[in-house]
């Protein structure tokens, strides 16, 4: 099980800040289509990740007990 | 006036050799709403050399309630931002040179502005402006602070040329679409919270106490009490088109720019950005609704009016901006919108 | 103007109704300085309903580098800061009614406020008056908000009766001899992002989302780009004497207040701390001269001269300020350098 | 041994922002006069303490492992 974290406006879609998903092995881009499927969320594409508080690539692999956060940037100013 | 650094000297990773360096340096501000106003008070007052300020859009009263400077006089006189903001920060601090620049900020325009630049803030409203940012920052060496904010919401990150990822490391493709303070609103402390990173980032930088820039990209939410800081070192990428080793600046291409051109015979410009895009119209709608805007629409199109002014959004993204001629104008309503 | 609110009625905990509770609270800041001046804008900008500025000092040169609202203009005249504060609100937003009182708050001058008053930004140089103020809120049951910062060091705390712990039980003796801004000086960032929390937090008590409020102590220091927040629940005390079960409000009473005399016939105010203090004369000394303070001194005392002002510190912590006859002036400088 | 974190102008006036200390069993008073015996640390009565995070009493009595941060409040405003 790895744990989501997830940001502003992703957060609001879900409805809460967290979930445990069952993506051990998985690629960060694989995590995030796994996370379109199974609860909606939509425009996850240019959502940048960061696997135990560090910025990951889309083509990372997760392990068992990661924490990996979604940051939608954020453009106003 | 003898005293005025007084208290920024007493500091002593600045003191009165840093006061120097910054008193010598030159830093432009990209955009002049919230961000940009803050961040300009900030230099202004902290008592840097030269202070350029570009911005394209005027002084709106649904400015007043989260950007720094600007009164009710500014926007009952519809002054330009740059000027008005130029105005106030000459009544602060009569030792620093500010440029107001009322122009669209473009790779084009950008690029003229940038010999002698120590440093790029960020304050734009939009990802085209920051990716030019992003791939000129590069090609001349010159260190940018991004930041942006929405709702209580925001986030800043240092980029320095040859030793950070850059921006388009962190994000492969520019985001489409996202919540913009048109759509999700604003709170002046998530503003301020963000301009207090990029202007101590700034002092940092100006005082070239290189060691002490923040390594980490910083996000928070001020109303759920969030602040997370994310290392960024892994994602560094050698083949990045911006920042890699066969750099090709891509942003900086007329393709990848949002085109405007007045309409023959019509009081309408259209705005088209570089790629087509897919929107989510119905999400749109209800957005803009609830940010005060009078939203019609059918399948393929959403009429969206404001103020006396209307704009035709196309699902591909697309636009026809109708009762001005003025490109800048149109442009900044379409990215205000739209991100 | 109609429009003014729009960006801050979008974010969803405000709203329409939520802008309709700001507009009917009365909040007073405690101190015009830089955090009074940056909450005060803050807060004119979001339309509150009434804001009243104590604060019992003039404009200074060395205000400038971080003190929002001030102009050059402010220091030429000498405008007492609350005055010039208000003069400055006023261009910005009419609509918010905003009360300047240029007195020095104390137990009793604080307390005749506080009819009507839904918040109290603590915005303050000194902690004698923050616990005059953490005494008052507690037996009138007012939140209120801490908030302070020195070098790129900056903290906050929102204290809520009945909820939270208050001040007093977080620091059973108060500091003597801490760094001040006029010793260790202030960057303009570490303002800007106490203000971030404290303004965000006043939105969150003026719309009464108190879920929302954040139940943490705060602090950072934007120079070493560091951020922690601490839980507080354990150390809400029941036999504290300020928020406990048998309060006596201790910080009300005369005998904890600082006494300050015109001594008769001279031009000299004495300053006398309610309690003796035991002060480091060597480091003080060192600590005032970096701060451009003319400083002189033996075992027993230091004098120190800037501006043409000259004050007396005996080790014991009592002082001389020579050349005044106002009593506020007196002891705003000597709680500006001695915390 | 427990780690202590250091803040502000204690932090300048050890030099480094953490120690490690063997004073497991101590109250936090004690963990005080420990620190301004063993490294000349001045002014610590009012300071702030906190336990992995938490605001702490003087009378809390720290254990191995714990994290105890100090913090000097600031007037500055």
């Amino acid at each position: 099980m790895i744990k989501v974290l997830l940001f502003a406006h992703l957060k609001d879609a879900l409805g809460k800040e967290e979930v445990s998903i069952d993506a051990a092995g998985l690629t960060i881009a694989a995590v995030k289509e796994k996370l379109a499927a199974d609860f909606k969320l939509e425009g996850l594409d240019a959502v940048m990740a960061a696997v135990n508080e560090e910025f990951a690539d889309e083509d990372t692999v997760v392990t068992d007990g990661d924490i990996v956060a979604f940051i939608p940037p954020v453009s106003g100013g | 006036m003898d005293e005025r650094y007084s208290r920024q000297t007493l500091f002593t990773p600045i003191g009165q050799s840093g006061q120097q360096k910054i008193r010598g340096k030159h830093v432009i501000l990209v955009g002049a709403g919230a961000l940009g106003s803050a961040n300009a008070e900030a230099l202004t007052r902290a008592g840097v050399g030269k202070l350029t300020i570009i911005d394209r859009d005027y002084v709106e009263a649904s400015n007043l309630q989260r950007q720094q400077l600007y009164t009710e006089a500014d926007v009952l006189e519809k002054l330009p931002k740059a000027e008005a903001a130029k105005n106030h920060l000459n009544q602060i601090n009569k030792d620093v040179e500010i440029e107001a620049l009322i122009i669209d900020a473009t790779a084009v325009t950008l690029e003229e502005q940038l010999p002698d630049v120590s440093l790029i803030i960020d304050c734009t409203d939009n990802f085209e402006t920051r990716m030019v940012i992003n791939d000129l920052a590069q090609k001349y060496a010159i260190p940018w602070i991004y930041g942006a904010c929405v709702g209580s919401v925001g986030m800043s990150f240092t980029i320095i040329p040859g030793k950070t990822p850059c921006l388009h490391c962190l994000m492969r493709t520019i985001p489409m679409q996202g919540v913009t303070c048109d759509t999700g609103g604003i709170i002046s402390p998530a503003v301020q919270m963000v301009v207090a990173h990029q202007s101590a980032e700034a002092l940092k930088i100006l005082v070239e106490d290189w060691d002490a820039v923040k390594p980490s990209f910083t996000t928070f939410d001020l109303w759920r009490n969030e602040y997370q800081s994310f290392k960024v070192s892994k994602v560094k990428k050698s083949d990045c088109l911006s920042c890699g080793d066969a750099p090709t600046y891509p942003f900086l291409t007329p393709e990848n720019a949002t085109k405007t051109t007045v309409l023959c015979g019509r009081d309408t410009v259209q705005v088209r950005p570089p790629a087509q895009r897919n929107l989510k119209l119905d999400k749109l709608a209800s957005d803009l609704a609830g940010g005060g805007y009078e939203v019609k629409g059918n399948p393929f199109l959403l009429s969206i009016e404001k103020n006396g002014e209307r704009m035709v959004v196309f699902q591909d993204g697309r636009a026809l901006i109708h009762g001005t001629k003025d490109l800048a104008h149109a442009k900044a309503l379409y990215q205000r919108i739209l991100g």
